[in-house]
């Protein structure tokens, strides 16, 4: 049995992403399909929310993906640092874009589910406080990238900001937690899935099904896109590589 | 077969056509950029092995 | 290393030299509150904490590219790697000389400009305790995002967006510490929290600074 | 002894000199040539422990070395002599008046080092070397903006540093009249090809 | 002349160059208020208006001094003095530079920061407009600052001193038209003293800039 | 033709030369000599208008002179050809090929201006000289971090400018194989003396 690490050979990666891909992208494509038809054409009105429930099957997920896409920007930065494989970092680096998007839409989704819930498009709710922050951390994560020419040396610096990063993340969601206690459901989907007890924040049966299928959409799209584009950033370096021996012969 | 969306129609109807157009957008310049860069590392490699 | 903080202090005060820049940022920020939000004395006092405190990062903010890029500009950074410093003692350094000529000034203005903004009289000792408790920790973040960027032509902007988000938690306690102080309620868990930001930045975050400005100067 | 076998450097991630060897021995001076744009001041930055060699060794560099670079890093608003004691206390050296004395600053003790003209600022920036008593000294063009008395102190200061010694590396375009070893850079420009961390994608 | 506005612009935009410099301080100055004053509603949305007005004002002084700091430590000042351009035109072309780069994304952002300080529907229209009048000021006010503190090693405290009373008026009357205008009153009066500062400034003070330059140079 | 007659130039309000008299004439070129802190720059500067004479006067200055300093005024994050269009435009000049070939400029082209070398830069920034169609040079130290074949294409900018009827004044340290008059600014040192300003409170 072949180790994992094999496939930190980038062109090996990139031979694997060609086969893996259009199986992904068709599953995630058929998944975010049926479970957005699904919960948009299907599924009734809450008694309580209307058809503002329906905001529910992007919202969630995209909220879900956001943070798990920081998650494995700092496992592959981890790796990068540890055993210096060029793939890890080109992981990270082309992940970042995906879950900042996520970020926005959990925020815009978010924001225009407030109006008519809470009156208003913007609450300095913790959940969504720290999401704001999450984005701003993408965002600098991301210009990190862009500001260093040097691609090892951006590697480095990107993997240590995502790291002490990810502490202060953890620090803020606790600060702004103690600072204002806020409107924000809390995460029963998990409880959901256990069907445990009738409590009043429950996702009922009717709305999970879909939910879930919604989410497995959008994880394997998060997992499309980022091979997509850890193979296209590979390429790009190999070009570059080229061209530079190319230039001085 | 549209449901009947109340008076949040707006609401729902701009979450969804609002994420599906960013989701877009992401896919479809991941999408422009890998073809573009597969084509000139192909170019490259071509003037290198021809 | 004395000598290094010694040279940079005497710069921070030598003309040109930088020192009151963050004093008059803060002063800046607080004498433009009122012009903006308007005169009415009872919604000043009731953000007065909130406004020292964010004048007070701001300031901190805004003097943070003079850690590392002067140095770097005209070379010194190279030669004092070259010296037989360990790196780790370096960014302390520099982290302390800013915060000595940045910070500590700010804790000592910043009861006189509560008094522009109405401040409640309760209120003074614990802005006071909370800047003088949370400003060092402000300082060493600052040098992080500094060493992060040194090599990049002017990264003022790319640093300031590095520094925003890690700044957060630190404001929050310190400005809640501020905040519960003027409004005369308990204030140990915030205080408990700012103080644990503090030197748990202090104590670790060095090494990360040290490690990323070993990497920019290669 | 400071020995370099087989040594490659790189700028912006591309190899510009390789195959270097050479050995600079204790008292002796050797003077890089090339023209411009050959790779002296990579191949100087490399020595002085700036940045990591792409290939090769280099044996008795590191703790040892005094670096001056085009960037003199004089602080424009401390005086002449406060620039040079911060030097001397950063390497744990004392006393800075023999190169105060070597490089005929003591007119200009006491000026701020941003009013000194051109030349007389590349006397401190030369000065700050003797201050601290590191053996091999790595210079980068040092005697630009230099006039010839100028020179020649400096010819001195590095022949009585060899005298003691020390050993000096140097890249310049003029000559300085010390019995110093040339190496010409320029057969060894790197044959044309990726860097090192690339050739995993190749 | 044009080539010197291309010129400018395209150093701007150039990776370090600070476009966005002061789009990044609106947007920390904005975000980080609510952390320092609480997440309360009613309080944000009744300071919004002058958090706003603050906060441009704030990115704009921040980012003066790369107008003609940069040029003049490279030289290309000197350079630029002694060529076939009048120096009014250059100030005026280095402060219609800065507005493109700082002010005008500032007007356009500033309706979505407003969303975070809930600000109540009636003011965005009135924000957006005091600004769009109001930040040319702020730029030309700035580069007679930059003019008189270009010759001394790093003026940016200086400079922070002395334009900031010169841009009070500004402020006062900017922020006054988007308070009234959040609040549904009448806004002819600010707005007509406004558009006359930003004008007459406009107008006159380059003539100021040219000759506070031309002394520095020398 | 540039004439200075009895000029008297200061630095920090402080008479550094004085009693200069001299005349360059179309097509010819004068060398300054002196030691370092003689007072070259001051006197450069103050031909090149950025700063008043103290006493004296000059003639056929001003908008006809094209200066060249310490600092080369090249934009880093603007390529060659960006840095020197640039200034070609604000001279009202067109054509920046000639200034690209005479300073071998054109492998160069693209690259930032921050990514060149040393003597690569200084290139660059003497090319700026040739897009501003001014014909008189005022050049201080300009052959610093150039190679033995830099300073020849230098030397053959210059020679090519006299032709055209252009003239030029610069400081230097070397011997560039120019037929120029030498002035020696030695003999011109100023007595010591308050700044003119000052005098009224004397
Ligand atoms: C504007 C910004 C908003 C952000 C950043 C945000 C963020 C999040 C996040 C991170 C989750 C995932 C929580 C989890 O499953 O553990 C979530 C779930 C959820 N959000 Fe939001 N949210 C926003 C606004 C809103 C609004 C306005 C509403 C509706 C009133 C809303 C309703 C929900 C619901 C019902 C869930 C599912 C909760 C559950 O059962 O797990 N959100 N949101
Ligand atoms: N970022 C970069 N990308 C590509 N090439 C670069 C980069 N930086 C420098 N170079 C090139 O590397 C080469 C070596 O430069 P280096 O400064 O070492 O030359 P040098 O021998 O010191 O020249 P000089 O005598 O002019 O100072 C030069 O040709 C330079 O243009
Ligand atoms: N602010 C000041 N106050 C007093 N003296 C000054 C000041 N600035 C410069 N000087 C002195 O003025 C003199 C003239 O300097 P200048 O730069 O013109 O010399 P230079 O001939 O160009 O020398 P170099 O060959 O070293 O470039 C120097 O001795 C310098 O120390
Ligand atoms: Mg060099
Ligand atoms: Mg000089």
């Amino acid at each position: 049995m072949a180790s994992i690490w094999e496939y930190a050979n980038p062109v090996k990666f990139v031979r694997t992403a060609d086969r893996v891909l259009p199986w992904l992208s068709g599953l995630s494509l058929t998944a975010l399909v049926v479970g957005l038809v699904w919960g948009f054409f299907f599924t009734p009105d809450d008694y309580r929310q209307g058809a503002t429930v329906k905001i529910i099957y992007l919202h969630v997920p995209a909220a879900l993906m956001a943070i798990n896409a920081w998650l494995m920007m700092l496992v592959t930065s981890l790796i990068w640092i540890v055993r210096r494989h060029h793939v890890s970092a080109l992981a990270a680096r082309a992940a970042a874009p995906v879950g900042a998007l996520f970020t926005v839409i959990a925020l815009v989704t978010g924001a225009i589910w407030g109006q008519p819930m809470w009156g208003t498009w913007w609450a300095w709710d913790p959940r969504l406080t720290s999401f704001l922050i999450l984005f701003l951390f993408y965002l600098g994560y991301m210009a990190l990238w862009g500001a260093i020419e040097n691609d090892d040396t951006a590697a480095d610096l990107t993997s240590i900001l995502c790291l002490v990063g990810s502490v202060f993340a953890i620090l803020s969601r606790y600060a702004v937690n103690f600072w204002n206690q806020g409107l924000h459901q809390g995460a029963s989907v998990m409880r959901a899935g256990a069907l445990a007890g009738d409590t009043a924040e429950r996702v009922s049966n009717v709305y999970a099904v879909p939910l879930f299928i919604c989410m497995a959409g959008f994880a394997l799209l998060f997992l499309a896109l980022v091979l997509l584009r850890t193979q296209t950033e590979i390429r790009a370096r190999r070009m570059r590589a080229l061209l530079m021996r190319e230039r001085m012969a | 077969m549209m449901p009947e969306l109340g008076k949040y129609a707006t609401e729902v109807l701009s979450s969804y056509v609002v994420s599906l157009v960013l989701i877009g957008v992401l896919v479809a310049m991941s999408v422009v950029r890998a073809r573009r860069v597969k084509r000139e590392l192909a170019d490259v490699e071509g003037r290198r092995n021809g | 290393m004395i000598a290094l903080l010694l040279r940079d202090l005497r710069l921070a005060v030598r003309a040109g030299g930088g020192f009151g820049l963050g004093l008059v940022f803060f002063l800046i920020v607080t004498v433009l509150v009122p012009f903006g939000v308007g005169p009415q004395t009872d919604l000043l006092s009731r953000i007065a904490p909130g406004v020292l405190w964010v004048g007070a990062l701001l300031a901190c903010l805004l003097s943070l590219d003079r850690i590392l890029a002067l140095d770097w500009e005209d070379g010194s950074l190279d030669l004092l790697a070259t010296a037989p410093l360990p790196m780790e003692g370096i960014v302390s350094v520099k982290a302390l000389a800013h915060w000595i000529t940045t910070g500590l000034p700010l804790v000592f203005i910043a009861p006189m400009l509560g008094v522009l903004l109405s401040l409640p009289l309760e209120g003074y000792v614990w802005v006071l305790v909370s800047l003088l408790l949370g400003t060092p920790a402000l300082s060493v973040i600052g040098t992080f995002g500094a060493a992060l960027t040194v090599g990049l032509k002017r990264g003022g902007l790319l640093m300031s967006l590095l520094v925003l988000p890690l700044y957060v938690p630190t404001l929050i306690f310190g400005a809640e510490v501020a905040r519960r102080g003027a409004d005369g309620l308990a204030v140990a868990t915030p205080l408990a929290m700012l103080a644990g930001i503090s030197f748990g930045v202090m104590a670790l975050l060095p090494f990360a600074s040290a490690a990323v400005l070993r990497i920019n100067l290669r | 002894m400071l020995t370099a076998q087989d040594l490659t450097v790189s700028r912006g991630g591309i190899p510009v000199l390789e195959s270097l060897n050479f050995t600079l021995n204790d008292g002796a001076a050797l003077v890089l040539r090339g023209p411009n744009g050959a790779g002296k001041t990579t191949l100087l930055r490399t020595v002085a422990g700036l940045q990591p060699p792409m290939q090769g060794t280099l044996e008795g560099a590191g703790e040892r070395i005094a670096y001056a670079a085009h960037a003199d890093g004089l602080k424009t608003m401390l005086t002449v002599t406060e620039n040079l004691s911060f030097w001397a206390s950063v390497f744990g050296t004392s006393g800075i008046e023999d190169a105060v004395q070597a490089f005929d600053l003591s007119a200009l003790r006491d000026r701020l080092a941003g009013s000194l003209s051109a030349g007389q600022k590349r006397r401190l920036g030369l000065a700050r070397l003797m201050v601290t008593g590191r053996p091999v000294w790595v210079l980068d063009e040092p005697t630009v903006s230099l006039d010839a008395v100028s020179v020649g102190l400096f010819a001195d200061a590095v022949r009585a540093h060899l005298s003691g010694g020390g050993s000096a590396l140097m890249a310049t375009h003029i000559d300085l009249g010390l019995e110093a070893g040339v190496l010409d850079v320029g057969p060894f420009k790197a044959r044309p090809r990726a860097a090192l961390e690339d050739e995993a994608f190749l």
